[in-house]
């Protein structure tokens, strides 16, 4: 079964990417870390963001491994620096 | 309400915001982009993910009451070019005594550098700019 | 300068006094006078040795300063009679860094708490009035 | 020899005693207890000060046995209640 995901680029990884997001098709059952490697395999640019990068799924952060539904929206944050 | 602002954060709504007659103690923290001896920076750009900068500012500030019973927090993060000197951030905690003030202040701020989905992008005199990476390597943004 | 006022205390000219580019970090403190659920307090009367107050103000500003390079440290103390939820104190400190500067404003109460020469008089609803002794014996003053 | 120093009362201690302040005479060389003591003894209502206060000298916080001088400021202190 395959489903979409939105998913987010911020800052720095969206200037690498050139884009603020993208819809993504891959295979599910799938975690953060499917995303992550489909972004740098197909997304241009992709390949220049780090294989394990900061990640959240529905404005929560989210380990590696976390689970990925269809329809959720995942983005990829560069190291942190609020405040 | 907002946790996020464009514009120069106040103090006195935020201090007002959180106090109240049983509440005697009140902390507040300023963040200030900041330029050091030797160093030119002219202004930072802050951008977030800013549907997560409103949930994660939730949780942080509900974790703070769950922590420090009686205590109140509030919190503004500002966005968009900030020059030097001026506040990125404002934390307000007032407890009914100062220990408490004190800590849950100092919790939010810790865990908003840990947690918060906001970058910053610092300008410099001679027109450049680097995206600030806490973890040690700044690294030249293309234009 | 002193740091010692009868009129309410102001935070606007307070952090402005301590904020400059290269301090990144500020802490502030207020301690307001308190009235919590089931107490009647209306108000209270603060006085002091007002000569040592200025005297032990400016050596605790001085230790702050010595501990923590690079901050910078004010406080005010208001005396006369404060209505409940009014500050009576404030303490700013800035610091290049956060740490700095909550360390600081927190010796620097602490302190006050502990050596300055300031005596404070809880007036309650009722027409009463009885001196503070915060090592817990509260002694009703003769009128 | 003896010596005149100014003693000063704050607070409840001032109104235990009815007066801000008080020169007293005494023996010198003398310490900050041998003052307590006199104004204990002498000056009406000073037995209700208690027999070990705080006090300051010179605007300074002073131990029981810190020296006191000819001229010196002498201040009996209530529990300090700042902040």
């Amino acid at each position: 079964m395959t489903g979409t995901v939105r998913v987010r680029f911020f800052a720095r990884y969206a200037e690498l990417v050139g884009r603020t997001e993208s819809d993504l098709a891959l295979a599910l059952p799938a975690t953060v870390g499917d995303v992550v490697r489909a972004v740098r395999t197909t997304v241009p640019g992709g390949g220049e963001i780090p294989e394990r990068p900061l990640a959240a799924v529905n404005l929560r952060h989210a380990r590696f491994d976390a689970p990925v539904r269809a329809g959720d929206e995942v983005a990829l944050l560069p190291p942190v620096a609020g405040g | 309400m907002s946790y996020l602002t464009k514009d120069p954060i106040l103090v006195g709504p935020l201090l007002a915001a959180v106090s109240a007659p049983e509440r005697g103690g009140t902390a507040l923290f300023l963040g200030s982009v900041r330029s050091g001896a030797g160093e030119d920076v002219t202004g930072i750009e802050y951008s977030g993910y800013e549907d997560m900068v409103e949930a994660e500012f939730g949780r942080i500030v509900a974790e703070a009451g769950e922590r420090w019973r009686g205590a109140r927090v509030e919190v503004r993060h500002r966005l968009g070019l900030v020059p030097v000197g001026e506040a990125s951030i404002a934390v307000a905690a007032a407890a009914p005594h100062r220990a408490a003030a004190f800590d849950a202040c100092r919790y939010v701020i810790e865990e908003v550098k840990k947690r918060l989905p906001i970058w910053k992008k610092e300008f410099h005199a001679d027109g450049t700019t680097v995206w600030v990476d806490p973890s040690g390597k700044p690294q030249a943004a293309p234009r």
